[in-house]
């Protein structure tokens, strides 16, 4: 087994009668960027969900450089490396710029609880060390400038960049994007396209879901397509867009984004 | 076995007034999501002005009219002042922070509890004898007419709400603002009407409830609301508030919990065993017996 | 204007309040003496309900098993009141993470009523002289009262200057703690306890953290409390004083100078309004109501972009206040 | 020297700012009582008859000279708004203190009246009030442990009851006399069936009286007051509780009956006199002129019992020629068969007012009060 790979193995969730995964399975590799398509409602929010252990899935295995992580809680899975953005933007909306960044570096901090009593040298080093990682990270996805604003007043674009950057402040090994251009216009779709190349050129593996088919034709790798939960297609871009069970899907569903 | 008998009917008639009282909690929740802790307060302010309606309105003798008469109008002052309160202190905070309504809500008490003591004063008031106190003994077990009354017209009014709220347009507009207010408004229904409405019917069931904690026990004080406004919330919490058939069920609950722990387990205790019983409820079903389990949407 | 506040403001404070007993008659000395604890007390509740979001209405129980702890210490074992003090910090802040554990998963309201009913459960628990130690209603009187040795005349300001010292040092926590990771956390998932999550945070053990810390400064406040009265008794920790800490932050706002004012007006004012007994709190009522409606996030609430200077300077100062 | 030079100034100013107080020639009297809260008719009662004895003092030419000054401090009946009332109280300079009228706030304050040198009487009867050795402490009533001796004596020989059921609400001085009683009871031979806890104001009695009801008790004593006391005796009879029911002292309040309703008729109720029964001339000249004044009675003994109080320490005063607390203090405590409206007044070493004046009393149809047992 690869080290580093994301395997899902047969998984399946359920929402009391409804299936909203069924048996689906894929593998991402290590420094891939892979795209999870399908039509509105096909279940793939639910499948991040299911990673990140927001909401576990009943059966099946999710492997994890080699290790189930079906069952451990989010933080846990954070832990291991694996962060996620999400679809409508969770921001901590009353707060800074920095601060919301800042939240990424909690993993990575050295303080005990107790620092937050007490501080010691090492704390405060720490500290500032942290600070320093956040404003590193704003300068990367160009938010310097609004570093000190409250995030909520921000613009929908900005808020997403601030997303991103709060996820990479983790440090992660597999990013994961749910919809990350959705709502942004073209110029900042582009500004995206060329974020998600600087990101895997650190070395970082990602997962997306994405209903710009632009975007996606263009950036991925790899692809499955998912509809009603069910794998129904995967391969690289050009398969995928030949692919007659694809452009069913689609067409069926009258789903314009396509 | 006749005192488990007489216990059942205890719990069972402070339960029906806790459920009435209750409703009016968690009608308020369902919709606005916001705790009325001026309910209680509303709850006393009715046996007060009960009080006066009888003695300086209806002349202070004792007929069946003039029962009803009590009842009617101090129903409509009680609605009438659950109005008031919704409009000044809640309205103006539907959009913001939850915490302040819950702040406003609990000044809103304050005025009312203290509006009380400036009309009455402090001391501990004697609510007329309405009702003849007949009482009947049924194999050992004790019943009076107004414990009768009471359970009889809490059942009456809980089962025509029920049936007010589950099948009339009305209802269903109260159904449907309480699951989404947007989608609400966007079918058509004036939630500010609904909010309105249901503040009358919460605050009508509150004034029958606070009139027969008058009847019942007689000695009224102005700061009573609390207590009785803390059990029925807390029976509200038991049933799964925002839930209406889960206030009635959690204030029969709380009636018969609250008689055979005193009864049973230890009166020097009660209060202790009747709260971790509702934390340990709670441990196990965290949104209460009816309550929805809601996951939420990422 | 935040920064100025802290530079001049605190310093400022501290000195006004240091002077405060030379002016004040004993009745006064009394009424700042509690205006300080009960400071102490709501700062308490803000870590909790302020900072970490959590709906908690029984902070009067952790602020009693406080002053409980201290006074059964004194009176029974002898202890002198200060050696109580790390003892009454531990005690409630044990209870704090024993009781939030299996509760804290619990949403808003329902939280709510559970911190009540161990309010609740504590308050009978005390009145039932448990253990035989509380002393039943009644309470425990007749404590030490701390001396400050070298005083002479102003001993009677002693519990007064103990209290401002706790505050002191509640002030300096609360500090450390917004400039940490624990305390950013708090406010983390306050905000969005998903996204919390999402990031790595062990939401359920910064809640417990949060309970844990909030019950410690409160158990300091008891301990200055007992101090001050040379007394503890029950009802001093009812749930309604639960619910005045609650409204003090609310209507104050969680930041420190908001809570000082919350303090002010939910506790000083009526004191100073004592005259007109039976009308202050009607109006108090309205005034609550009114505070709410104009500033829904209390009269000075918190602010953010606690940046450290230094990034700031070489960042921009776009949208900062 | 310079700051010497200062402290003599700032005395000198203390001086010329005291002075003005010093001339005024009054004797200030506190008054510690609930005037608003559960029990503000009997403090407002208390704080309406020491006006009153304070005006028929003044009118006779005050205390050696000086005329008496009435302060009142609210309060509220709970500990905590005592022990500031008790701070407030001292600083007004206050030599005597009357109340407070429970006996949790009358202890939550004496240590400060202690530690200042001030008089307090209160009726509080709790044991625990003259187990300090506070010398500034008299107890105007009688206290508990001289109820609970007759209550036990009536229920036990007079009455002879098989099965006797206790009941009390939370505070100290119900908790205390419920417990001296049971102990009388056990010490005389009697069988305690049931020993309960009502919270006060909690209205709903029922499921304890039902379980007390199971253990067949002959009588309930109830230690408590009156605002829940009525109510328990009302919904004892609405159960078809067949026991009698007995109310220790606090339930003497005019509201018992009206909270009853029919139901009061039969019950007993044990305490000192109460005021229209009272046989001493004192006490009928004191009853008219209150009623000439505030055009009510007072609303129980308790009120008369203060009077009697703040009467001992002016008596206190001019007999010793000085207003040094401390030498008052020690004349009172060797006081014996000083003339009261209550009876003989006379202090014992503790602070403890010697002797027992209770009486049971049936309660009649028409509310009235009848003495069955002296």
């Amino acid at each position: 087994m690869a080290s580093n790979d994301l395997v899902l193995t047969n998984v399946t969730k359920r929402f009391g009668g409804l299936v909203a995964v069924d048996d689906l399975s894929f593998t991402v590799q290590q420094g891939q960027i892979y795209g999870l398509i399908g039509p509105n409602g096909a279940g793939k929010t639910t499948v991040f969900n299911c990673i990140t252990g927001i909401h576990p899935c009943e059966e099946g295995s999710v492997l994890w450089c080699g290790e189930e992580i079906r069952l451990l809680p989010t933080h846990k899975i954070v832990q291991m490396g694996i962060v996620r953005t999400f679809q409508t933007i969770r921001l901590f909306g009353q707060m800074s710029v920095a601060e919301n960044v800042m939240s990424g570096r909690h993993i990575k901090s050295s303080q005990s609880w107790w620092n937050g009593i007490i501080h010691t040298p090492s704390s405060k080093r720490d500290e500032t060390a942290n600070w320093q990682v956040v404003f590193e990270m704003l300068d990367f996805f160009d938010l310097t400038e609004f570093a000190a604003s409250t995030v909520s007043s921000l613009p929908y674009g900005i808020q997403r960049r601030v997303e991103m950057a709060r996820a990479m402040a983790v440090e992660p090994k597999l990013l994961i994007l749910d919809e990350p251009a959705a709502g942004l216009n073209d110029n900042e779709t582009q500004t995206l396209i060329e974020t998600i190349y600087r990101i895997r050129d650190k070395g970082i593996t990602i997962l997306l879901i994405e209903h710009d088919m632009d975007l996606v034709m263009e950036v991925t790798e790899y692809l499955t397509v998912i509809n009603f939960g069910s794998k129904i297609a995967e391969g690289n871009p050009g398969e995928i867009q030949e692919n007659p069970a694809v452009i069913e899907a689609y067409l069926g569903s009258e789903d314009d984004d396509f | 076995m006749d005192t488990f008998l007489q216990q059942l009917v205890n719990g069972l008639t402070i339960g029906s007034m806790f459920a009435l009282i209750a409703l009016g909690y968690t009608m308020v929740y369902g919709v606005m999501k916001l705790i009325n802790f001026a309910h209680g307060d509303l709850v006393a302010g009715s046996a007060f002005v009960g009080l006066f309606v009888f003695s300086q309105l209806l002349g202070g003798e004792v007929s069946l009219p003039v029962v009803i008469g009590v009842f009617l109008l101090t129903i409509v002052a009680i609605s009438l002042l659950g109005f008031t309160v919704e409009r000044l202190a809640y309205r103006p905070l539907r959009t913001a922070p939850r915490l302040s309504a819950v702040v406003s809500a609990l000044g809103a008490s304050m005025v009312i509890q203290n509006g009380i003591m400036l009309l009455w004063g402090p001391q501990m008031q004697i609510f007329p004898e309405l009702i003849p106190s007949v009482i009947w003994e049924v194999g050992g077990v004790v019943i009076s007419l107004m414990q009768v009354l009471i359970m009889a017209l809490s059942t009456l009014l809980m089962v025509g709400l029920y049936f007010f709220v589950e099948k009339t347009k009305i209802g269903t507009a109260i159904r449907a603002s309480a699951i989404d207010q947007d989608a609400a408004r966007l079918m058509g229904i004036n939630v500010n009407n609904i909010i309105v409405t249901i503040f009358l019917i919460g605050s009508s069931l509150g004034a029958v409830g606070g009139l027969f904690i008058g009847l019942y026990y007689r000695g009224i004080t102005f700061n009573m609301g609390w207590q009785y406004g803390l059990y029925a919330f807390v029976a509200a919490i038991i049933g799964g508030i925002g839930n209406i058939p889960g206030a009635m069920l959690g204030g029969l609950l709380l009636g018969l919990f609250k008689a055979f722990i005193a009864g049973y387990v230890s009166s020097t205790w009660a209060d202790a065993f009747t709260f971790i019983l509702l934390i340990v409820i709670l441990i196990v079903r965290p949104t209460g017996i009816l309550g929805e389990r809601v996951a939420e949407k990422v | 204007m935040m920064k100025k506040i802290q530079v001049i403001g605190y310093p400022l404070f501290f000195v006004v309040m240091a002077l405060l007993p030379a002016v004040l008659d004993s009745r006064w000395l009394v009424v700042a003496t509690t205006f300080v604890i009960f400071t102490i007390v709501a700062l308490s509740q803000d870590v909790i309900l302020g900072k970490a979001g959590m709906f908690n209405m029984g902070q009067a129980l952790f602020f009693g098993l406080g002053a409980y702890t201290t006074a059964i210490l004194n009176s029974v074992y002898g202890w002198p009141m200060l050696a109580t003090l790390p003892v009454a910090i531990i005690i409630p802040a044990l209870f704090g993470i024993v009781l939030a554990g299996p509760i804290i998963h619990l949403r808003g309201d329902y939280l709510l009523v559970v911190t009540i009913g161990f309010n609740i459960v504590f308050i009978q628990a005390v009145q039932n002289n448990l253990g035989g130690v509380t002393g039943g209603p009644n309470g425990i009187f007749g404590l030490e009262m701390l001396q400050i040795p070298g005083m002479g005349a102003f001993q009677e300001a002693a519990p007064y200057y103990a209290a401002l010292f706790v505050l002191l040092l509640t002030l300096f926590i609360i500090r450390n703690l917004e400039s940490s990771k624990a305390g950013r956390a708090l406010h983390y998932l306050r905000e969005d306890d998903l996204a919390a999550g999402s990031i790595g945070i062990n939401t359920r053990v910064y809640k417990i953290f949060a309970f844990g810390v909030g019950a410690g400064i409160a158990g300091m406040a008891g301990t200055v409390f007992a101090n001050q009265y040379s007394a503890v008794s029950p009802e001093a920790f009812n749930f309604l004083q639960s619910v005045l800490f609650f409204s003090i932050v609310i209507v104050g706002g969680s930041s420190v100078p908001g809570i000082l004012l919350g303090v002010f007006v939910m506790f000083v004012l009526p004191e100073i309004f004592r005259e007109f007994a039976t009308w202050r709190y009607f109006i108090f009522g309205f005034a609550m109501i009114f505070t709410m409606i104009l500033r829904p996030r209390g009269l000075w609430p918190a602010k953010f972009g606690r940046i450290p200077k230094a990034f700031l300077e070489k960042g921009g100062n776009h949208g900062q206040q | 020297m310079l700051k010497s030079k200062a402290l003599l100034l700032s005395l000198a100013a203390t001086v010329m700012v005291a002075s003005p107080v010093l001339a005024s020639d009054t004797l200030k009297v506190g008054v510690q009582a609930p005037i608003t809260g559960s029990y503000a008719n009997e403090g407002q009662g208390i704080d309406q008859s020491v006006r009153l004895l304070a005006d028929q003092i003044n009118a006779k030419g005050g205390v050696l000279g000086k005329k008496i000054e009435v302060v009142t401090c609210d309060d509220e009946g709970t500990a905590m708004k005592a022990a500031i009332c008790a701070k407030d109280l001292v600083n007004k300079k206050v030599s005597m203190v009357i109340g407070s009228y429970t006996s949790t706030c009358a202890e939550a304050a004496q240590a400060t009246y202690y530690r200042a040198g001030v008089l307090q009487t209160s009726d509080g009867t709790s044991d625990t009030l003259t187990e300090h050795g506070y010398w500034t402490f008299f107890r105007n009533s009688f206290p508990n442990s001289a109820e609970a001796e007759f209550a036990a004596n009536y229920m036990v020989k007079e009455k002879a009851y098989k099965n006797i059921a206790i009941l009390s609400d939370f505070s100290s001085y119900a908790d205390g006399l419920a417990t001296a009683v049971q102990d009388a009871v056990k010490k005389l031979g009697g069988n305690v069936v049931a020993r309960e806890k009502i919270k006060a104001g909690s209205q709903n009695f029922t499921p304890v009286l039902t379980q007390m009801k199971s253990k067949k008790p002959d009588v309930i004593f109830f230690a408590g007051y009156y605002s829940d006391g009525g109510l328990i005796r009302s919904q004892q009879v609405a159960l078809g509780i067949k026991a009698d029911f007995i109310g220790g002292d606090a339930n003497d309040n005019v509201d018992f009956v009206k909270l009853a309703g029919n139901a009061a008729t039969g019950a007993y109720i044990i305490n000192v006199p109460t005021p229209e029964l009272l046989p001493y001339d004192l006490a009928k000249d004191f009853l008219k002129a209150y009623k000439a004044k505030y055009n009510m009675m007072p609303p129980s003994i308790w009120t008369i019992l203060n009077v009697d109080g703040m009467r001992a320490f002016i008596h206190g005063i001019e007999a010793t020629k000085s207003f040094d607390t401390k030498k008052v203090a020690e004349y009172l405590h060797t006081l014996k068969d000083y003339p009261g409206i209550t009876g003989p007044i006379s202090f014992a070493a503790d602070g403890n007012r010697v002797g027992s004046g209770y009486m049971t009393y049936e309660i009649q149809k028409d509310g009235s009060y009848k003495i069955v047992f002296k």
